[in-house]
């Protein structure tokens, strides 16, 4: 496959385009593989790029129910960042941002990757002791979070002109932290897509799976899907919010439900913020997109939910506490809403695990996963690959639940 | 005078007595009352007023309503806002207006350089490059490039936005000849109707069409259904207003710009009705051919409507392109009109021509293709070719283009209706619907007028009579007839050569090559098609093009339209201010704000007011003649410990709880046994959730037998009431158990310090309250200072305390009373800083700083709070598994930390040797303590319990803090003074 | 030009929360000359008194001031060996009334109670959302009269004002 | 935005009410084996259909009450109806 480049793009352009190579490719479906990927997501296509390339395992096919890119890695707000709460889960954040900022280079592919800070706005003292101890429990394992004062936050966002003394909840202050980014979120599927497919991984697109198939010890040995049975000893649930529809095929539950997380996008404006704003009092972030779009996010619907709309009480919620805090936008304009499917784990922490059915491994729990994607695939496809978990995931794994020993990072932030 | 030489001498409904000047990129210009910025600038022969997104290309106007693509503008001044298409912003006086996205304006941009690399800037072309050194380098150029109009500033005087909601028994969306009929209808049948309409004025298609109705003009019909409508007070008739969102169970989002109270700036209806009927008509799409962007080309309705509504011709010699019928309507008018037709361009054999073409004396070009339009910044001539390839040109100054139309099917999508493919119109018509909605005239594919409205008629009635309405007999209007509606698809046209600039998407700037591109390189399906090429995903999200961007991929990959099926359309219909979805509400409906009767006596003595729990505003501290926080916190401190404070505990959460099984209930939900406990007396106790966790702590009175006053810390209460009635309601539903929130019925002062009991003398009252007859941990009625009071004897201070609760009424003056009184005895208000410092000198726990979701009463502790005999208390076997794994747990213990005089960060972790790495523990919170006169701290230790005595290292990022762990408790430790 | 309509806070009622079986609650409130509402979420009225059926086993009982302490001994509610519960929490609300040619426009604005003859009859009294917390609304001469708990009473003049004359 | 039929008031906006999770088993008794325990504490029901959950009337009469609603299209009918 040619090499994405400036001389490429040229070159190319005297044959008017006719000569792209398809970033990936469209073979046969065959009888079995060595490794079967359930989800042609973000995290279940990283998960593909790193078995081929970190562990040589490229016998592998990822099944897509519909079309690959298409779940949440299609649907999120893009937020990229590491400022966790607890020494389990910092790690492995910092892990991903890591990898994040490597990954154009890796997949010769720009994902239009922007580290450009993120800012929490703290509205109430419990939330300013919170986030202190994100920013010093931070600094232990390399996550930099600095504190600044009301007139510089006010400087780096001129456009924030709410939060005053007279408001419902002034500002006291403000954090920054400074490895967070955004980048285009559809190009990292396609691009670990295209990276796969170039190192011999099959990508099935409209192939549905119907069903896990267990041997008569119960270990599990491959997948019935609309296009017939496929045969593996080693297959990846990787299928964020609907985990459990597949597992229960297999007769597993999982300690998760399923929920709406919705966001949404203004008129394409000017430069206006060039950081992404989070307020963790309030409930709302958001940030501007290249094309000039304001894309902000809330909270998830209340009740469990496979829908891929917005309920309109959450998106109230959201717009009025945006406007708290950027009243001209009062006259800005909403131009799109979504929603995807998340699951949220018991403990609302993620799990990446091998499961009760020997062969099979999960990849769920993921709410703001996008962050995660490449930690998420990397250290997937070390456990497929090793049988053991990889250091910054291991905490992640279903024994945290055996002594009900959750890690609690839900609360600390809004921004997902 | 106004001058506009594309204006006919007569004819449109313009006002044309009352001529409006306005400001467009500097220059001014005039138009007339009822014109549109759109309309004004065709009379005016400014036709070059926009540039593309991507190539900046020149760029007219091609629309005439919100289907607009191309020409944006940024309005300037009082109603500052971006990105209106100029075909929805109505000429007032002193408009101003601009080109989005050109600088310094469309007939000289400077960004139209990017035209000459228009070849390196095929679709995606940015995943491909960029990369080296890194995206950096080119995110702020390509930044400022995007992103069209500026966004609004801060500097508009206050614009008031409201949100109401509506019930009512039929939504009618859509004011044209269906929309208004079946409003009529409904209204007749005696239902609350509402109908919407995001035009100004009522009538849709029938404003430009030659229709007679009763053999009046059609418009004349229209104007009396809405006086009929108005007249009836169940009904109410939205103009210039959108339903922009369709929600679950009939609930629509409508935004109305204009509303008749002068004080609403625009508002927001959440109009819920029992039946939606939409009538939203039909969109008219583009045809797919060479340079179809040039100014001066147009849609054929929108040409039709700028004569019949505004009296404007925006050309002198025109052409028309079609591939369907409807197209002719307009040649009839153009001829009426004694505009020169250079000829009408028909793809379909002329056997397929029928009526449509009667009476018309121009060429017709029938079975040709339109292949290419020509000219600079405005359309000069275009070449037509023939079957047989041969090709013409012909020189015109305007193209009507007409693709087809497509049915408004966007809010019967939002609503979850499936669509079907309709092989006659080309188009994705209504299907299955999914709520209670009927769709009628165009929108349901019905194009022909007179047989739409005969479908209305039919469906509303059926409607009403299925929602129990009687609909009254009613006998249609007469319409004179029209040619059918027939089409022939044409995808793209052909002869096209490479480089050819044919847009499938106008304002994103998206060509056919550019799908067939994305195809080539493997994104097949609509859904990547549309990411890959952005195609529909402009502010128009569209609305002229989606259905031939599907064509097209159908056409390329030899499939049916409905084989590769439509995206999702999502809401809103067309982009709506964000304050009229907020509307009135603001920080305070999301976060509603609390007052106690003494709030206000706080910030009147210039107490820093804190955002407590459960949203009461608390007084953080008093500061002392400007004096810092510290000298405040210690001058209150010292006032509690060596003489007398008082602090305003009315935000505690309050419940009165009763009934038959009430003991068992308090059992049920703390871990510790209260079945001993003796009337009049308190006792406190530890809540867990079923995970485990703390979910609160507090003292709890006996009352009576089976009567109980349960008090909560002030956060947590409302969790606290929502889990003892889903206990009642779901888990112990034969309990009989009673729960009244008193939280604001009572209001407490709470007298504490060693002179507190002096204090309470001096205010009167009429009972015993001496330590014997009014112990630790009792309750008592009594009258103080005059006035009834209940009197709890806790602390949460490590002092003698007097909880004086009465009610609201009496709350102020018992407060000021309490402060005359107790001035002799240097009585000081204290604020929660200083409760702080006294509870931590004391080891006293505090939700969210102890208690951070992960202790347990044993990491705390509190061993004897954990009953050996209540098994089934809430929580309990949670705590019990969890500890069952022997991974050492965090213990609360103390902390002297050796810094010199300098408070510690509370979450500060320590870690081992003060390294780096994973946390052992972290600092819950540290004070300084007036009584040990040094810093001290509370914090929770691996193994804590067992390192008493130890040093530890404190770790806040470069600062390394070492700290002796001690017991954590620094004050009185037996409690000899709170009982006292 | 804001809207027509009058909001009067008022000052202290007469308010008392009972919760128990029906038959009981008849007997009690039957002392003090009152009969149960016949339908849920209406109120029974009867000089000066709106007794209030709000919930499945619950009344609130609103009283003008002058019957406060009458009441107080008549109903008894520190006595808790009855089998009904009878708290009284006359501080624990504010009221206000709603009244002139736009009410209906300030109710639709605050609350999204349906609030159609049909659906909220003349005697209708119900807790519903107002202005996000939990109101009481009862119908009023010419208008509704609603009760919020005290502690948020501030916020709630503060969009009463905001509303009617579209101020900041 | 949802109207839930409240067992007292009837159809109200869903704003009124709070979400109060899919309906748990009943609580087990102390013997049940840890795992049991674990279980009935951790794994919910999740299904792409009818789930059974409970919504308390916050702001309207104060009841809990139980609706099965479809997790695809929120169509909502009473527990006692046959959701096959």
């Amino acid at each position: 496959m040619g090499r994405f480049s400036a001389f490429s793009l040229a070159w190319n352009a005297l044959s008017h385009h006719q000569k792209w190579a398809r970033y990936w490719q469209n073979p046969p479906l065959a009888k079995k593989y060595d490794v079967l990927i359930i989800g042609a997501g973000g995290h279940g296509l990283a998960c593909a790029h790193y078995l081929a390339k970190n562990h040589g395992i490229n016998n592998v096919a990822v099944l897509e129910k519909g079309w690959l890119g298409g779940g949440n890695i299609a649907r999120n707000t893009v937020t990229i960042r590491s400022n966790y709460l607890r020494d389990e889960s910092i790690p492995f954040f910092v892990k991903s941002v890591s990898l994040f900022e490597r990954l154009a280079k890796e997949l010769n592919f720009n994902l239009m990757y922007s580290k450009r800070s993120m800012i929490d706005v703290v509205q109430t003292y419990s939330k300013m002791r919170e986030i202190r101890r994100r920013m010093m429990n931070g600094y232990l394992h390399g996550s930099s979070y600095t504190p600044i004062d009301v007139g510089e936050l006010r400087r780096r966002v001129p456009a924030l002109t709410g939060g005053g003394p007279d408001s419902r909840l002034p500002i006291i202050g403000a954090m920054v932290h400074k490895e967070a980014a955004v980048c285009r979120h559809d190009g990292v599927a396609w691009g670990y897509a295209r990276s796969a497919s170039e190192r011999g991984v099959e990508i099935h697109q409209q192939t549905e799976v119907k069903n896990l198939l267990r041997d008569k010890d119960g270990q599990i040995k491959g997948v019935e899907t609309n296009r017939g049975t496929v045969l593996a000893d080693k297959v990846a649930v990787v299928v964020s919010g609907h985990t459990t529809t597949i597992t229960e095929t297999a007769g597993l539950s999982l300690p998760v439900k399923s929920f709406n997380l919705a966001a949404f996008v203004s008129e394409p404006v000017k430069p206006l913020i060039d950081v992404i704003v989070n307020c963790p009092d309030l409930g709302v972030y958001l940030n501007q997109s290249d094309k000039g779009e304001l894309v902000i996010g809330g909270a998830p619907d209340a009740g469990q939910s496979f829908r891929r709309d917005m309920k309109q009480s959450v998106f109230e919620d959201a717009v009025v506490t945006m406007l708290e805090l950027f009243p001209a936008f009062r006259r800005l304009k909403l131009l799109r809403q979504w929603g995807g499917v998340l699951d949220i784990a018991h403990d609302a922490s993620p799990i990446i695990s091998a499961t009760d059915i020997s062969g099979l491994f999960v990849s769920c729990g993921w709410w703001g996963g996008f962050k995660a994607v490449p930690a998420g695939g990397y250290t997937l496809a070390h456990l497929i690959a090793t049988g053991q978990p990889h250091q910054v995931a291991a905490p992640f794994t279903l024994n945290r639940f055996r002594h009900l020993d959750f890690i609690v990072e839900s609360g600390t932030t809004t921004a997902r | 005078m106004t001058h506009n030489p594309f204006r006919q001498k007569a004819g449109g409904r313009i006002d044309r007595n009352s001529c409006v000047e306005f400001e467009f990129n500097g220059k001014r210009y005039s138009g007339y009352k009822g014109d549109t910025l759109a309309s004004a600038l065709l009379a005016n022969g400014v036709f070059l007023n926009a540039r593309s997104f991507k190539y900046h290309r020149p760029r007219g106007i091609m629309g005439a309503g919100v289907e607009e693509p191309s020409c944006l503008v940024e309005l300037l001044g009082a109603d500052a806002g971006g990105n209106y298409a100029a075909t929805t912003v109505q000429l007032r006086p002193g408009l101003k207006a601009k080109s989005v996205n050109c600088w310094p304006s469309p007939s000289f941009d400077l960004m139209s350089i990017n035209q000459l690399f228009a070849r390196l800037l095929p679709a995606g072309f940015y995943y491909k490059t960029f990369m080296w050194p890194n995206w950096h380098l080119f995110e702020p150029s390509i930044r400022r490039a995007a992103g069209l109009a500026a966004a609004p500033d801060d500097q508009i005087p206050y614009q008031h936005f409201e949100t109401r909601y509506w019930h009512g028994d039929v939504l009618v969306v859509g004011a044209g000849s269906s929309g208004l009929l079946a409003a009529l209808i409904a209204s007749r049948s005696g239902a609350r109707v509402m109908i919407v309409d995001d035009h100004p004025l009522p009538g849709g298609c029938l404003r430009s069409s030659q229709t007679k109705i009763d053999e009046r003009p059609a418009i004349e019909w229209a104007e009396a259904v809405c006086a009929e409508l108005d007249a009836n007070p169940e009904v109410t008739r939205l103009q210039d207003a959108t339903a922009w969102g369709y929600r679950e169970d009939n609930l629509l989002m409508v935004t109305e710009r204009s509303p008749a109270e002068t004080h609403v700036f625009q508002r927001g209806w959440k109009a819920r009705a029992g039946r939606v009927i939409l009538a939203t008509g039909a969109i008219e799409r583009n045809l797919v051919f060479a340079n179809n962007d040039l100014p001066g080309v147009m849609l054929a309705s929108a040409v039709q409507t700028y004569y019949h509504e505004f009296g404007v011709i925006p050309g002198r010699h025109a052409m028309i392109f079609t591939n369907n019928s409807s197209a002719y309507s307009l040649a009839h008018d153009l001829q009426a009109g004694g505009t020169m037709i250079a000829g009408i361009v028909d793809s379909r054999p002329s056997n397929a021509i029928g009526a449509e073409k009667d009476g018309l004396d121009i060429p017709l070009y029938a079975a040709n293709q339109l292949q290419a339009a020509h000219g600079g910044k405005h359309l000069r001539a275009v070449t037509i070719r023939a079957a047989d390839g041969s090709t013409k040109r012909v020189d015109c100054d305007l193209l009507a283009v007409s693709g087809g139309w497509n049915p408004a099917v966007h809010l019967f999508s939002q609503a979850r209706g499936t669509l079907a493919y309709d092989d006659a119109l080309a188009s994705f018509v209504p299907d299955k619907a999914m709520q209670r909605l009927a769709c009628v005239g165009a929108a349901a594919g019905k194009m022909n007028l007179v047989s739409a409205i005969a479908d209305t008629l039919s469906t509303v009635t059926a409607c009403l009579s299925e929602d129990n309405f009687k609909p009254s007999a009613f006998s249609l209007p007469s319409f004179t007839a029209l040619p059918d509606y027939h089409l022939q698809p044409l995808w793209h046209v052909d002869g096209m050569k490479p480089g050819d600039k044919a847009f499938v998407d106008i304002q994103n700037d998206v060509t056919l090559d550019d799908i067939g591109l994305a195809m080539r390189e493997g994104f097949d399906t609509v859904e990547h098609v549309k990411r890959y090429t952005t195609a529909g995903m402009g502010i128009d999200q569209g609305k002229t093009g989606n259905v031939n961007v599907i064509g097209n991929i159908a056409k390329a990959s030899n499939k049916k339209p409905d084989e590769i099926g439509t995206t999702t359309f999502r809401s809103p219909f067309t982009p709506v201010d964000f304050g009229s979805i907020a509307g009135q509400r603001n920080g305070a409906t999301v976060l509603p704000f609390r007052h106690t009767p003494i709030t206000q006596w706080n910030k009147d003595r210039g107490a820093v007011m804190y955002e407590a729990g459960a949203r009461w505003q608390r007084p953080g501290y008093f500061p002392i003649n400007g004096g810092n926080m510290q000298d405040a916190i210690n001058a209150e401190a010292e006032a509690v410990r060596y003489g007398v404070g008082v602090y305003d505990g009315s935000p505690l959460g309050k419940f009165d709880i009763s009934g038959r099984d009430a003991a068992a209930f308090i059992d049920l939900l703390y871990t510790n046994d209260f079945a001993d406990l003796e009337i009049g007396m308190g006792r406190y106790g530890i809540m867990l959730s079923d995970d485990g966790m703390i979910l609160d702590d507090g003292v709890t009175f006996k009352l009576a037998e089976n009567h109980y006053l349960m008090s909560t810390s002030t956060g947590f209460a409302d969790v606290v009431f929502r889990h003892m009635e889903y206990l009642l309601q779901i888990e112990c539903e034969s309990w009989q158990v009673w729960i009244t929130p008193v939280t604001s019925q009572w209001c407490n002062a709470t007298i504490c310090g060693p002179k507190a009991r002096d204090v309470l003398e001096a205010l009167g009252v009429s009972i015993d309250i001496g330590n014997d007859a009014f112990p630790f941990m009792a309750m008592r009625e009594a009258i103080v200072a005059g006035t009834p009071a209940r009197i709890c004897r806790v602390s949460f201070t490590g002092e003698v305390s007097f909880e004086i609760n009465v009610w609201p009424r009496h709350a102020k003056a018992m407060w000021r009373r309490i402060m005359e009184i107790g001035a002799p005895f240097g009585i000081l208000p204290v604020g929660s800083e200083t409760s702080h410092v006294l509870r931590v000198e004391k080891g006293f726990l505090s939700l969210g700083h102890e208690v951070d979701e992960t202790a347990d009463p044993y990491d705390l502790g509190m061993d004897w709070i954990m009953s050996r005999t209540k098994t089934h208390a809430i929580g309990r076997r949670s705590v019990d598994i969890r500890r069952s794994s022997g991974k050492p747990r965090r213990e609360l213990v103390g902390l002297m930390p050796k810094t010199g005089g300098e408070l510690v960060a509370e979450g500060a972790p320590i870690t081992p040797n003060g390294d780096r790495v994973a946390s052992e523990g972290f600092v819950s919170a540290c004070v300084w303590s007036v009584v040990n006169k040094q810093i001290i701290a509370l914090g929770l230790l691996t193994d804590g319990r067992a390192r008493i005595g130890e040093t530890i290292i404190i770790r806040d990022r470069e600062r390394v803090i070492d700290a002796v762990v001690t017991k954590p408790c620094f004050y009185d430790p037996k409690g000899e003074r709170l009982r006292g | 030009m804001g809207y027509q309509a009058t909001i009067k806070k008022q000052a202290v009622w007469a308010i008392f929360d009972i919760k128990g079986n029906a038959s009981v609650v008849a007997k009690r409130v039957a002392d003090i000359g009152l009969s149960l509402p016949s339908s849920a979420n209406t109120a029974y009225a009867k000089n000066g008194q709106h007794l209030c059926w709000i919930g499945e086993d619950h009344w609130l009982l609103l009283a003008p001031v002058e019957m406060e302490f009458q009441l107080l001994e008549r109903l008894d509610p520190q006595n808790s060996s009855l089998d009904c519960r009878i708290v009284h929490v006359s501080d624990a609300y504010t009221l206000f009334t709603v009244t002139g040619n736009h009410a209906d426009d300030i109710l639709a604005i605050a609350s999204p109670l349906n609030t159609r003859q049909q659906n909220f009859p003349i005697d209708g009294a119900t807790y519903t959302e107002f202005f996000g917390i939990r109101g009481l609304v009862l119908r009023w001469p010419d208008g509704y009269l609603t009760a919020v708990e005290r502690s948020y009473a501030d916020m709630i003049t503060a969009y009463f004002d905001k509303i009617t004359t579209g101020s900041r | 935005m949802l109207t839930l039929p409240c067992p007292f008031c009837g159809q109200r906006d869903e704003t009124e009410f709070l979400n109060a999770g899919p309906t748990k088993p009943a609580r087990p008794s102390s013997d049940v084996t840890d795992s049991e325990w674990i279980n009935w504490l951790t794994v919910p029901e999740n299904p792409v259909g009818y789930v059974e959950e409970k919504w308390w009337h916050a702001k309207g009469c104060g009841k809990f009450f139980t609706i099965k609603r479809h997790t695809v299209t929120h169509q909502i009918m009473m527990p006692e109806e046959d959701s096959a």
